[in-house]
Order: structure tokens, then C-alpha cells, then sequence
């Protein structure tokens, strides 16, 4: 027994040592000493708590290289240091909520978040009501509570916006459009209103029909399926609305395999409308291949998040709490003289 | 099932003579020392971390997947499998909101909520003890059905808005101690007494152990095994009204399919056998501590994401690794 | 070593187990053409030894040769390689698969990396015939019925062609056709100059098949010889270390007046059995004879609803009145102590103590009436385990560290604490050692004494034989003879044999 | 009895057939677009490279274990080739066979935590799904990253009427079966899904087949990936995401049993079909998009119901006679 003991002790030890090895490499290979914070007393310091929802997309990676950017910029302007600590929930709601929380007990001057769920966030933004921290929504709007501040993008005005460069479009082509419109991941609110706004646009300008919603819950495969039985259900398509160019690649390749792959101006060019103006989408433009899409700026996303995080975690308040930022129609004339585009920054685009 | 008994032999055996000694401690040992070694270590590293608000801020965390581990270990321990219990728990969440929307008082609404984790517990136990369905196969199917009723009674949006005084009074604060943790450990505590010294609790071991013998002593073999899938759902819908008051609305994404692994390898680390017939609830909800640690050390000691992936992993797979090795250190 | 005359000895051979000396310089001797009966009681070491020579364990000291030659044996596999065939008591079966994969597994015959399944048929028909067996390779494994099954394990031994086999109770899952079948195919091996090693229980088939024996005890070879030195009655007071006729219990008085307390009426499940009628008097000991295969333990099996039945009716008579009673409750009435103890009986990794109180939990509850009082359950455990004496070093002992008598002794004591009107005893002696035996004999004849009916089976006619008050001669799953307790063990074995026939007949 | 018995099987064992096939008949009866060659061809191509990835892991479930890290292998290894090839601009071939030896590496090791650490499979696989995934980000980030030119082209190449990556997966089930069912290694297989225990004493090598059952998984994992990726012209983030369960899912409908050693390989191509003709057809007939999970789940329900029946019947049949 005793034997066993002094097994299990230091079996024990070893373990603990293990685990704590990962903790602290981690720690010193992704600094932790800069993103642990100090009690906030000087305020020539302050450190913002950032929440992702998931981060499992390069867009999530842009906003946060830019914010960090931004950052540095009013660091050397306002003569402050700015920390972040970061952390990521996954894509699971509870989890985001713990991730807040933790956010609170460390202690951070503002926390940013981008909720997972609209509504959930909530609690989160009454918790960080009780501990005093201003608490701002990045990209998806909380539901049913007003936040210290939101930053974004419109969603629903962005797909008006684009819906209505669309019909321009369409109708200067004296084209009547039949659509097919791949959906996000319908759980997600931004999805939700993308769909709105087309749904909009379609029904006041009549510029178009959709005849076919396909759910893609963002899966790469739906993506290509949904494209082709959308075109073998209905064959006299000519245009598409795809929730995110993200998926632009798979599209690309959908309508290449049924042979209804044209640039614009080509014959038979299948008019297609997105948003976001991702990587691929970038690319389907620079192309010809898309026509239009709204810009999802994240550079612009990032610039007022920072100003907004600055001023509340110092104490200030902002003159209008809810920023959003309209997204710049990208089409495939302007695209190449469109700034600030943060797929360009980030794709490896290949001519 | 040869297979299965034999590395189950191979499991509990010394495990099971461990068990007794612990039977006198009450708890599962061994992860607790390390949840306060390892909290310990990091404490002294990172600051905010041992602060009462982030200790009380760990339990409250803990306390959703030691629900739902508690649960699951009733069925671990008869030698089941519940893959549905975190799609159980968002479908109850969402049925609870949607009536408390339509007005229902909260407590019936909780009820119902209990009630619906129940029901869904009981089909599965339905098919596993008198359909002789495969219990992974059941509950993996349950849990496609239930995300996916969830997502056409929610048709994907939140339901939020829910009546303040619910909200309120299930994250109310008893000495600064959040319900949801008291509950935990009251219900961890009667489960495991329950489960060691009710007569119920010794069948449950007993068809977890070998099912042929306890058919042939008596025990009603189905309906223990019933009854243990319908408990995990009650626990599942228990589960269910901490979150949507912690999240103050319920959604689709609440029981994401993840969570389901969490939970079992809460109760695994916590020393709970998947093969059966070992392990006690409370050493679930410990487990379910030191897993909740882990995200939330790493969240503090501000490891990047992906990192935090990664050690996670490797830190379920070595405790279990390491707790397998002490146990054949026993033998 | 093909040509050579084969002849293996195992010398001063010791093997220790944690606790216990398994094997205590034993040593061992068998040539070609030679059957030899290995014979012992439970953890006498002879299964311990032949797993040295099956390479499954390895010996601490003292060395095996084959022509004299010494040898190590690392594993099965290498065992096999050194023309050793092992046939385990224990089926070995791959279910799901065909009877050829079963006995090919690993010497399937390849064309190219492609398994070639043709000639493996080929194969195999030729190792089946040679041991009278009809059954088709490409049949699966569990289609096919135990006894098959076991004649599948010896066809694997003969794949390689081994010089030596051992038997490890082959017979335990065999009818008595098939058992006639085995012992001629054991001969035509010995006359193939294959040396043959049997290991048994059941004296009776020594004779007759064996050329030599030789009795092992606690780890020591007690006596070896031919066959002819050993009659019966010496090898049982070898084996038992004292003269086991003595402990042959027998009852003193014998109940004629029929109290019924459980009647069985037109029980049938097709192919298993046929209209059963049996009725069981209070304080009796009813004994149920039959061949294997004859459909006993099936006929307890369906009385408790562990099988399910056809057709047929079950009434239980408490003071008086009789009641139709479904198997299921039945089950809750009885005390059962069924064939397989190992996975049918015991929590082999619980306690002693939950052991013993698993089937009686009910009578410990507390006040609350869910939660059990362990003091008391500590108590009750206690008596039993002094009552039938089993030898424990506590109550928190794992039931699978017990030798059989005592685990056989657990269970007993798990139903006489929740003290049930009637028992249902299958092979209850079964596999323990003498003393053992007596002994539960001796509990069983004190429940009857206390007014209990008691149904027993087993295999081997002699623990029978007075013993039970009547006898009721089982074949083919239908019961045709009954004898009153003067029966005598030709009367059985006639009944029984003469039945057969009739079966045939039918 | 016997015949009796076979005969039961056998309706149990193409009643998911006869699902199938009414299935089939409702969506084309709704939507005639849906019974097209081309909607078909398209079917087989989109779901091609998730049968590849899940191919292997078959073999796992055949020796009664579970792999939940296939969609994270495919991820991380894909994730490392196309570091190479994007960022590196190292040659194709040596390219695509990193990502496959990557891929194997990561199956050995699942095998080795099961096998020699001994931690349950459910476990295992599940702590590295999460740890491979996590590799795979820290690697390549979370982008969409076209593929080059060379590799990408590769789509819409035809071999006869179906599509490259389609001859493929079928090509490799065909190989698979035969490696199931005509060599040495297939056989211990079984053996060891259908009694690990009775396996290992007749001698079968129990623990270095599993492994090898994981590298398996693995490789094809990542071969998958590969064409995965031809698919989409992109490497993705979200590659893999869900394909822990729905693989597992997709298997047992298959009618390959979760205890192990029964089963047989082709049924990938039914289960696989069924879960994507669900799919499908409900983009064909075009109804609200919030109830595609509900029946989704209703289905596989159903499909998994039936092969448990067969399950049961078997268990049945092991009443000792």
C-alpha cells in the first residue's frame, strides 16, 4: 500500500509538472507577462478584454491584426500603453459567457466581444455592468439589451446596399433576373439579415425572383451541391445571391462543372451577388466572374472598435453609442481601386 | 461483450478495491489533488487567478458540465453511453423559454424543463433497455433528432426576454456563492450517497458489472437500466435552466455538439469507467472542475486559442494515461 | 525432429503466483502414442502446468525438453511452432466469422497477399473429416452449437500438425455423441503416434481412453502410473488427500408424501423442449439426470424466463391455493445458481460482502427505505460467511480471488440470506474440489431439512445418487422417466440411454 | 431455425435498402430535377471526398473502437501541405505525400495513447481532435487559401461520366473491401472487432492491428483532404468540422456494428448515400430550411433503429440453446 503511495505521489508530481510545463511554455511563447494585466490604477495604461465567439476565420484574424494596429497607432498619439487579453469560446454560447466572466475577474478596463449568440450576450453585458466595465458588441448587435456600444457592420443595410448596386446592375443589362440564394448558417443572426435585405430590395425593385433558398450552414459542400441542384431544379437561373464570397471558390467551381461558368459580358454569365468581399470573393472579382459585392470592412470595423474601447475605458462617454459601418459596394469595375481591402491584405492572390 | 468485460476486469478490478478505500473518503482523490496542486502552481504564476471572484467564477463555470457529468455517470456506471445529453439539455432549455414566453410561470416552466430532459432521457432508456438498441447508436441518433428539433422551434434566433425574477433567483447569491454551485454540490453529494448506499445505487454497480449476474440475482436488469438514462435526461433538464438563466435566453447553439465530449471526459477524469460499474457522480463534478479549469487558466494565463486547443487535448489524454497507470501500479 | 520418436519431460518445474505456490518442482513425462490423464482438483497446479507448456505462463525454475534436448517456450505461437497444440476448456470462438477463419487465423493459405479461400477449404474439409465431423468451413462460428464448437478448437489444434496436444476438459460443452466421437478421434491420434495430455474432471472417462494417469494435489504430483493401477476409489482419495467416499453425503431420511408446492405443466420452446410436466414437493431434493444436451439447464433456464417458452403453464402452491405464476416472477421466488458461475453468478470485481447481499438488499434498508443500514448488512454477511464457512480474509475481499468452492459457496450464501421457498441448482458441484463438494452437499440437505424444495442438477450421477428423494431422467429436452430415491445408477443411466432410443424412435 | 433466422437478417438487412429506396421515389415524385443522371454524378462527386476521409475510419470501428479526430487530422494535414505549397512553393508530389505521411503520423498516434497508455478510444480521439485542430490553426491560421493553379484544376477532370475524385473514393472502397475480406490483416480485423480477448489467444497480434487500423484511418484522412481541397480550389478553416460524428453516424448506417467485426465496407457507399440523399433532395424540393436538421436527425434515427434491430436479432440468437 505504502508502496502504492509513493506511486501515486509521484505520478502525481509528474503530471502537475506536465500540465504546468504546458501552461507556462505557453505563457512565454505567447507572452503572457504583456497580456495579464495589472489592476487598472494608472491610466496610462489600460487593457482591453477581447471575446471571440470562434476563430475560425480569417476575417476574425484580420479584425484582430488591425485592431492590434490601431492600437498602436493611438498608443503612440495618446501616449498610453494598451493591453489585450484575448480569449476564444469556440463557437459555444456558455462557453463565451465563462470566457467573459474570466475577462471580468482579470480585471480589464473594456471588453470587446463578439457574441455568439445576440441575445445570450446579455448576461454577459449585465455582468460587466455589476463589476463597472464598459462593455462594448463587435459585428453581431446584442438583442434585447443596449450595450455601452456596438461597432460593426450593418448587415441588413449592407445586403440592401449591395441588392440595390444588384438591380441597378440587372436592370441596365435589362436582365430579369431568377435567382438562387445560398443562406448562411441560419443560426446566425447576420445571416439572418443578409437574407432580409435581399429579401428587401427583391421585393421593392422586382429587379429579380429568388426561386430557391438553400441553408448552406456555411458547409463547404452544400455550398457546391446547393449551386448545382439549384441550376438541375430550376435551368433557366441567371443569377445568384451568395450570403458570404467566402464560398466563392466552391461556387466558382459548382458553375465550371455544369459549364455555367462566364465573366461578366461573356455569354451566358451567370450575375452573381455576394458580400464581404473575402478572399475568394476578391479573387471572383478581380476576375470578373462576381459582380457585386459589400466590402465587410474590417480595417474600418477594427479603427472605430479601438477608438470606442479607448474612450470608454477611460472614462468617457461616446457622443453615439452605435457605430456602424457602412460597407463599401465593390464591383467588379471598381474593384481594383477600392482601398483598404483586407483580403487583399490577407489572400495570396494569384492572377 | 467478451471483449468489453475482459478490459472492463482490466479496469475495475484494482479500480474497484481503490474505490473502497475512497468510499471512506467520499471523494474521487485523486483529481481533486491535482485541480489544487495544478490551481495551486498557477496561482502563484498569474494573478487575478486565485482571487475569490475567479475561484467562484471557476465553479460557477464548472457547474453546467458537472451537471450534466452527474448525469452521465448514472449511465457510464450501468454501462451505457448518453452522446444526446448536451442536445437534450438545449432542447429542454429552448422548450422551458418558449413557454416562459408564452407566459408560463417560471417554476412551471422549470418543471417542464426537468420534465422534457426526462422524457428524452426515457425514450433513450426505452431503447437501450427493452428495444436492445446500442447505446451510443441511440443517443447519437437522439442527439441529430434534438438538435435539430431545436433548431426548428427556435427556427435558428434566440429566445430571449425571459421574466427577470427567473433569471434572477436562479443566479441568485448565497453569501456570494451563486446557486447554480450550491446545487452542484448538493446534488453531487446526494447523488453519490445515493448511489453507494441505496439499494438502487448497488444495482446500478451491479448491472454495470456483469448484467448476466444481476439478471440472475433478481435485479430488475431493464428497468435499472431505464431509469438510469431517464435520471441523466432529468439532469440534462436541470442543466438546462442554469443555462438559459445564466445565458438569460436559450438557443440552438446552447447544446452544441462539443460539449457532449466535455462532459464525458469530465466524468471519465473523474474516475468514472465508461465500461461500467465504477466511479462515483461527485467524482464527475470534480472532474468536470479540473476540465473547466483548464480553458480557464489558459483564458487567464492568456495562451492564444489555438494553443489552448492543443494543451487541452493532450491534458485530458494524460490524466487519463497517468490514471490508468496508477491503477495498474495497484494491481 | 519429424522422424525422431517425440517424447517431451517437463523436470522440477516450479511456478509461484503472487501468494501462491502454483507448481512445486513437478515433474512430467509423456512420448508419443500415449494418452495420459492429467487429473486434479481445482488449483491442484494442472492447468497451471499445462499453460507452461501451452507457453501462456512461463516456469520460475526447472526445464522442459523434447528429445532431450532443453527448450524455452516464449509464447502460443512459439509453443505451436514446437509441435504443442493446446485445446482450452474455455471456447475460444470468433463468433461472427466462419468456421474456417476460426481455425485458419493464422495460417491462411495466400496467393499473391490474397487470401486463398478455396484451398483454405480444401484445408480444412481435410482436417474435419479426420475428425468425423461434417460441419462446412464457410459456415459461421455462431451458427453452429457449442459442441461444435468445441470440435472447431481440437480441428485448430491439428492445423499445425502437433506432436503432443493437451486436452483441457474438452468434454465439458459435449453431448454424449459427441463425446464418443472425440474419444475415437483422440485414439486414431494416439494411433498416428501423437502423445496426447487430457485433463478431466470426470473420472469415468479416464478409463477406457487414457493409458496412463497421473494425480496432481496443491502443486505436487500425488501419484502417477498406468492406468490400471489406478481404480477409482484410489485416484479419489489421491485427489482429495483422504478417502472421498466418507465425504460422499447422503441424506438420512427420504420424503414419500408429496406436499406440492410448485407444479409444471405442458412447458415447451420448439427444439428445446417438450411438454414438461414436473411437479416439486416441499422439503424434497428433486434431481433432474440427463446427458448433455439433453435440454436440463434449458428447462431451469425457461422455468425462471431467462429463455423465453412457447406454451406451458407454471403454478406455485402457497398454503393451500394454487396460483399461475409468469417465469419472470418465479424468478423472484427462487433461488437459481446457474451452470456458469464465472459470468452468470458472480460481481467477479465486487466485494465479498455486496456479493453476498446483492439478492437480499431490500432486508437491510434503514428507516428511509432506500438507503441500506450497513451495520446490519455488515452483521448478515458475517453469519453467512461463518455459517457456510467460506474462507475470506474480509468482507472487502473481491469475489475473484476466492478458489470455486468458495465463490460456489458466495452464491449459496447470496440465497440463503434472502431465504426463497425453492432452489434451482445447476451443476452447483460443478468444478470444486472434494471437500468443497461435501460441503455444499451439506448446506443443501440442511435447507431441506428446513422445509425447502430443492431442484438440482448435475452431470455427474454419483453426487446424485442418494442423495436426491426422486429422480426425474431427462433427454432431448423432453423428461421421460421418473425414479423414486432408491434408484440406482444403472437405473439412470438404462433409463436415460434407453430413452435415447426412444428419442431416436419419436 | 437456422433458415429462419438468415431469413429475418436478410429482410433487416436490405429493409434500409427498401428505405432508401422509397426515399428515393418521394423526392423524385416531388421533384422530377431530382432524379436527373447529372444531380446524381454531382451527389457522388460532392460527397466523394468525405467518404475517402472516412474510409479509414471503418477499419477502426471495425476492431470496436471510435475515431473522432479524423476531420482534425484531414485539417491539420491539409493545413500543412498547404503551408508548403502556398507559402513554401514546394514541389506537388512531395506536397501531397507530407500531407498523407502527416496524416498517418497522427493516426499512429491515436493508436499508440489507445494501445499502449491505454486510454479509451471515445477519450483519446477526442483529446486529440481538439489538439490536431489546434496544430493545424497554429500552422496555417484560419484562412481560405486558394490552392495552386495546378492542383486546383484537377476538379472537374472526368474519368468516363463520373468525376475524378468519385472514381476515386469507389476505387478505394473496392480496395478496402479487399483488403477486409481477402488478406490476412482484414481477417485479423474482424477478429479482433468481433472478440479482442479470444483474438489474442488465438495468437492475433490484437494491439499492433488496432494501430494499424488508426494509421489507416488516418492516411485516408488525409488523402481525403486532399481532394477535398480540389474540390473547393481553397484550403477552408471549417474543413472537417462535424465529420466526428456524422462519420461515425455515417458508418453505422452503413451497417458496420459499433461492437466491431461486423460490417461490411461497401456499406460506407449505403450509408453515406443515405445521408446525403436526405440532403439533396430536400434542396430539390426546396422546403424551409429550419426543418432540414429536424429530418436529417428524424432519418438517421430511423436508419440506425434498423441496424440495432439487426444487432438485437443477433444478440438474440446467442440464447443459449
Amino acid at each position: 500500500m505504502r508502496k502504492n503511495r509513493i506511486k501515486i505521489f509521484t505520478g502525481l508530481l509528474i503530471f502537475v509538472l506536465v500540465f504546468v510545463a504546458c501552461t507556462t511554455a505557453a505563457a512565454e511563447t505567447f507572452g503572457a507577462d504583456e497580456t495579464v494585466s495589472e489592476e487598472p490604477t494608472a491610466k496610462s495604461e489600460i487593457t482591453i478584454g477581447l471575446s471571440w465567439n470562434r476563430k475560425d476565420l480569417q476575417l476574425i484574424e484580420a479584425w484582430e491584426d488591425y485592431m492590434a494596429l490601431h492600437a498602436k497607432a493611438l498608443e503612440d498619439e495618446k501616449g498610453v500603453t494598451i493591453n489585450w487579453v484575448i480569449n476564444v469560446a469556440d463557437g459555444d454560447v456558455t462557453r463565451q459567457a465563462s470566457n467573459i466572466e474570466d475577462l471580468i475577474s482579470q480585471g480589464v478596463d473594456v471588453i470587446i466581444a463578439r457574441a455568439e449568440d445576440g441575445a445570450a450576450i446579455c448576461a454577459s453585458y449585465n455582468a460587466a455592468k455589476e463589476a463597472g466595465i464598459p462593455f462594448i458588441t463587435f459585428d453581431r448587435e446584442a438583442q434585447g439589451c443596449t450595450v455601452d456600444a456596438h461597432v460593426g457592420a450593418d448587415s441588413f443595410n449592407q445586403a440592401v446596399s449591395a441588392g440595390e448596386a444588384f438591380a441597378d446592375l440587372l436592370e441596365a443589362n435589362g436582365v430579369k433576373g431568377k435567382c438562387i440564394e445560398l443562406l448562411g448558417d441560419l443560426r446566425d443572426q447576420n445571416a439572418v439579415n443578409r437574407s432580409e435585405g435581399w429579401a428587401k430590395v427583391e421585393a421593392e425593385r422586382g429587379a429579380w425572383e429568388t426561386v430557391l433558398q438553400v441553408p448552406t450552414e456555411y458547409n463547404p459542400d452544400i455550398f457546391i451541391s446547393g449551386t448545382k441542384n439549384g441550376f438541375a431544379s430550376n435551368p433557366d437561373v441567371n443569377c445568384m445571391f451568395i450570403v458570404t464570397d467566402a464560398g466563392w471558390g466552391l461556387v466558382q467551381n459548382a458553375l465550371d462543372e455544369i459549364g455555367k461558368l462566364a465573366k461578366t459580358g461573356e455569354e451566358g454569365h451567370i450575375w452573381i451577388a455576394s458580400q464581404d468581399v473575402d478572399i475568394p470573393g476578391y479573387q471572383g472579382l478581380m476576375e470578373g466572374y462576381m459582380d457585386v459585392s459589400t466590402s465587410y470592412d474590417a480595417y474600418y470595423h477594427a479603427l472605430e472598435v479601438v477608438k470606442a474601447a479607448y474612450t470608454l475605458a477611460m472614462g468617457e462617454s461616446l457622443e453615439n453609442n452605435i457605430i456602424l459601418v457602412p460597407g463599401r459596394v465593390v464591383t467588379s469595375e471598381n474593384v481594383r481601386d477600392t482601398t483598404d481591402l483586407w483580403a487583399r491584405d490577407y489572400g495570396d492572390y494569384q492572377e | 461483450m467478451t471483449k468489453l468485460s475482459d478490459r472492463k476486469d482490466l479496469h475495475i478490478g484494482s479500480k474497484f478495491i481503490i474505490k473502497e478505500e475512497l468510499v471512506k473518503h467520499g471523494i474521487a482523490a485523486l483529481p481533486i489533488i491535482i485541480v489544487l496542486l495544478a490551481s495551486l502552481i498557477i496561482g502563484l504564476r498569474v494573478p487575478n487567478f486565485l482571487t475569490a471572484r475567479n475561484v467562484i467564477n471557476i465553479l460557477e463555470q464548472s457547474s453546467a458540465i458537472g451537471l450534466m457529468a452527474i448525469g452521465l455517470s448514472f449511465v457510464f456506471i450501468v454501462g451505457g453511453m448518453d452522446i444526446s445529453i448536451a442536445a437534450n439539455m438545449g432542447l429542454s432549455g429552448i422548450v422551458g423559454a418558449v413557454l416562459m414566453r408564452i407566459g408560463l410561470p417560471p417554476a412551471l416552466a422549470c418543471v417542464v424543463m426537468i420534465l422534457a430532459g426526462t422524457l428524452i432521457g426515457m425514450i433513450n432508456g426505452f431503447a437501450v433497455a427493452y428495444l436492445g438498441m446500442i447505446p451510443f447508436v441511440v443517443t447519437l441518433s437522439m442527439m441529430y433528432v434534438a438538435a435539430g428539433a431545436s433548431v426548428y422551434l427556435t427556427e435558428a434566433t434566440s429566445i430571449s426576454g425571459l421574466p427577470e425574477i427567473f433569471v434572477n433567483t436562479i443566479m441568485m447569491r448565497i453569501w456570494k456563492i451563486p446557486l447554480p454551485v450550491i446545487v452542484v454540490v448538493i446534488f453531487s453529494i446526494t447523488a453519490t450517497k445515493f448511489m453507494r448506499s441505496s439499494y438502487l445505487g448497488r444495482w446500478v454497480y451491479a448491472v454495470g458489472t456483469n448484467i448476466k449476474a444481476a439478471e440472475i440475482a433478481g435485479i430488475p436488469v431493464r428497468g435499472v437500466k431505464f431509469w438510469a438514462y431517464a435520471l441523466a435526461g432529468s439532469f440534462a433538464g436541470l442543466t438546462a435552466i442554469l443555462n438559459t438563466a445564466r445565458l438569460a435566453s436559450a438557443s440552438a447553439t446552447m447544446g452544441t455538439s462539443v460539449i457532449v465530449l466535455d462532459v464525458a471526459s469530465s466524468a471519465v477524469v473523474g474516475g468514472v469507467s465508461m465500461y461500467g460499474g465504477v466511479g462515483t457522480p461527485l467524482g464527475a463534478v470534480i472532474g468536470a472542475l479540473l476540465i473547466t479549469l483548464i480553458s480557464n487558466s489558459m483564458n487567464m494565463i492568456g495562451v492564444s486559442y489555438y494553443l489552448t486547443l492543443v494543451v487541452k487535448g493532450f491534458v485530458i489524454i494524460a490524466f487519463i494515461g497517468f490514471d490508468y497507470w496508477i491503477r495498474r501500479g495497484n494491481e | 525432429m519429424n522422424n525422431s520418436h517425440f517424447k517431451l519431460s517437463m523436470q522440477n518445474i516450479v511456478k509461484e503466483f503472487p501468494g501462491v505456490k502454483a507448481l512445486d518442482k513437478v515433474n512430467f513425462e509423456i512420448e508419443q502414442g500415449k494418452i495420459m490423464a492429467l487429473i486434479g482438483a481445482n488449483g491442484a497446479g494442472k492447468s497451471t502446468l499445462m499453460n507452461i507448456l501451452g507457453g501462456i505462463h512461463q516456469q520460475d525454475t526447472g526445464e522442459i525438453l523434447i528429445n532431450g534436448k532443453i527448450i524455452t517456450i516464449k509464447d502460443p505461437l512459439d509453443a505451436s511452432k514446437k509441435g504443442i497444440a493446446f485445446v482450452h476448456q474455455e471456447l475460444t470462438a470468433l463468433s461472427k466469422l466462419r468456421i474456417m477463419d476460426n481455425m485458419l487465423i493464422n495460417d491462411y493459405p495466400t496467393k499473391l497477399g490474397l487470401i486463398d479461400d478455396s484451398e483454405a477449404k480444401v484445408i480444412c474439409k481435410k482436417i474435419l473429416k479426420r475428425i468425423g465431423s461434417d460441419l462446412a468451413p464457410e459456415d459461421l462460428m455462431e451458427d453452429i452449437g457449442p459442441g461444435d464448437q468445441q470440435m472447431i478448437e481440437i480441428a485448430r489444434a491439428l492445423v499445425h500438425k502437433p506432436k503432443l496436444i493437451l486436452f483441457d476438459e474438452p468434454t465439458s460443452s459435449l453431448s454424449k455423441k459427441e463425446k464418443d466421437n472425440l474419444f475415437k478421434v483422440i485414439k486414431k491420434l494416439r494411433e498416428d503416434g501423437v502423445a496426447v495430455v487430457y485433463i478431466t474432471h470426470l473420472l469415468d472417462e479416464i478409463y477406457g481412453l487414457c493409458d496412463e494417469v497421473m494425480v496432481m494435489r496443491n502443486g505436487r504430483v500425488v501419484s502417477s502410473g498406468l492406468i490400471d493401477e489406478f481404480p477409482k476409489d484410489r485416484i479419489i482419495c489421491d485427489l482429495s488427500g483422504e478417502d472421498g467416499r466418507k465425504k460422499n453425503v447422503t441424506k438420512k431420511s427420504f420424503i414419500v408424501k408429496d406436499d406440492v408446492v410448485l407444479v409444471v405443466e405442458d412447458l415447451n420452446r420448439s427444439g428445446i423442449l417438450h411438454d414438461i410436466n414436473l411437479s416439486l414437493n416441499k422439503g424434497e431434493v428433486l434431481g433432474i439426470w440427463g446427458l448433455m444436451g439433453s435440454g436440463r439447464t434449458e428447462l431451469v433456464r425457461a422455468l425462471v424466463g431467462l429463455d423465453p417458452i412457447e406454451s406451458g403453464t407454471i403454478y406455485s402452491i402457497c398454503d393451500g391455493h394454487k396460483k399461475q405464476i409468469a417465469p419472470h416472477d418465479l424468478r423472484q421466488l427462487v433461488g437459481l445458481v446457474t451452470e456458469d458461475r464465472r459470468n452468470e453468478g458472480l460481481f467477479q470485481p465486487m466485494t465479498v460482502a455486496i456479493n453476498l447481499s446483492i439478492a437480499n438488499l431490500k432486508a437491510f434498508l434503514g428507516k428511509s427505505g432506500v438507503f441500506i443500514d450497513r451495520k446490519k448488512e455488515k452483521n448478515e454477511v458475517e453469519k453467512t460467511i461463518k455459517k457456510l464457512n467460506i474462507v475470506v480474509s474480509s468482507q472487502s475481499q473481491q469475489v475473484r480471488t476466492l478458489s470455486g468452492g468458495n465463490q460456489q459457496k458466495v452464491i449459496l450464501g447470496r440465497w440463503l440470506q434472502r431465504n426463497p421457498e425453492l432452489f434451482f441448482l445447476d451443476e452447483p458441484i460443478k468444478g470444486i474440489d472434494v471437500n468443497a463438494k461435501a460441503e455444499v452437499k451439506n448446506i443443501i440437505h440442511e435447507l431441506t431439512i428446513s422445509g425447502k424444495s430443492i431442484l438440482i442438477i448435475s452431470s455427474e450421477i454419483e453426487e446424485l445418487l442418494g442423495f436426491c428423494d426422486r429422480y426425474l431422467v431427462m433427454n432431448r429436452g423432453s423428461i421421460t422417466a421418473e425414479f423414486p430415491h432408491t434408484a440406482t445408477k444403472e437405473q439412470l443411466m438404462e433409463a436415460s440411454l434407453s430413452a435415447r432410443e426412444k428419442g431416436i424412435m419419436q | 431455425m437456422k433458415n429462419t433466422n438468415i431469413l429475418i437478417n436478410r429482410l433487416l438487412k436490405y429493409g434500409l435498402y427498401f428505405a432508401l429506396l422509397i426515399i428515393i421515389v418521394f423526392f423524385a415524385y416531388i421533384a422530377p430535377s431530382f432524379i436527373t443522371a447529372n444531380n446524381f454524378i454531382d451527389m457522388l462527386h460532392t460527397l466523394a471526398p468525405n467518404l475517402i476521409m472516412i474510409s479509414g475510419l471503418a477499419f477502426v470501428v471495425l476492431t470496436g473502437a471510435i475515431d473522432f479526430s479524423v476531420g482534425s487530422i484531414a485539417f491539420l494535414a491539409a493545413s500543412i501541405g498547404t503551408y508548403l505549397m502556398v507559402v513554401q512553393k514546394v514541389p506537388l508530389i512531395i506536397t501531397l505525400s507530407v500531407i498523407v505521411l502527416s496524416a498517418m503520423i497522427a493516426g499512429f498516434l491515436n493508436g499508440i495513447i489507445v494501445e499502449v497508455i491505454k486510454v479509451n478510444p471515445l477519450i483519446t480521439t477526442f483529446g486529440t481532435m481538439l489538439a490536431y485542430r489546434g496544430l493545424g490553426y497554429m500552422i496555417g491560421g484560419a484562412k481560405y487559401t486558394p490552392i495552386p493553379e495546378s492542383l486546383a484544376q484537377l476538379h472537374n477532370v472526368k474519368i468516363g461520366f463520373l468525376y475524378m475524385d468519385t472514381a476515386v473514393a469507389i476505387l478505394i472502397v473496392v480496395i478496402l473491401y479487399l483488403i477486409q475480406y481477402r488478406t490476412v490483416f482484414g481477417r485479423h480485423l474482424m477478429a479482433v472487432g468481433n472478440d479482442r480477448e479470444n483474438a489474442r489467444k488465438l495468437g492475433v497480434k490484437t494491439s499492433s492491428i488496432s494501430i494499424r487500423a488508426f494509421v489507416i484511418s488516418g492516411f485516408f484522412a488525409g488523402f481525403g483532404s486532399i481532394f477535398y481541397m480540389i474540390q473547393g480550389g481553397y484550403m477552408t478553416p471549417r474543413m472537417g468540422q462535424g465529420l466526428e460524428f456524422t462519420g461515425i453516424a455515417i458508418v453505422v448506417i452503413g451497417g458496420i456494428s459499433l461492437f466491431g467485426g461486423e460490417g461490411s465496407i461497401l456499406g460506407l457507399l449505403t450509408g453515406i448515400f443515405t445521408f446525403y440523399i436526405v440532403e439533396n433532395g430536400l434542396q430539390h424540393i426546396g422546403v424551409s430550411p429550419y426543418i432540414y436538421p429536424f429530418l436529417r436527425g428524424g432519418i438517421i434515427f430511423l436508419a440506425m433503429y434498423a441496424d440495432s434491430l439487426k444487432t438485437k436479432f443477433h444478440s438474440l440468437r446467442k440464447v443459449r440453446t
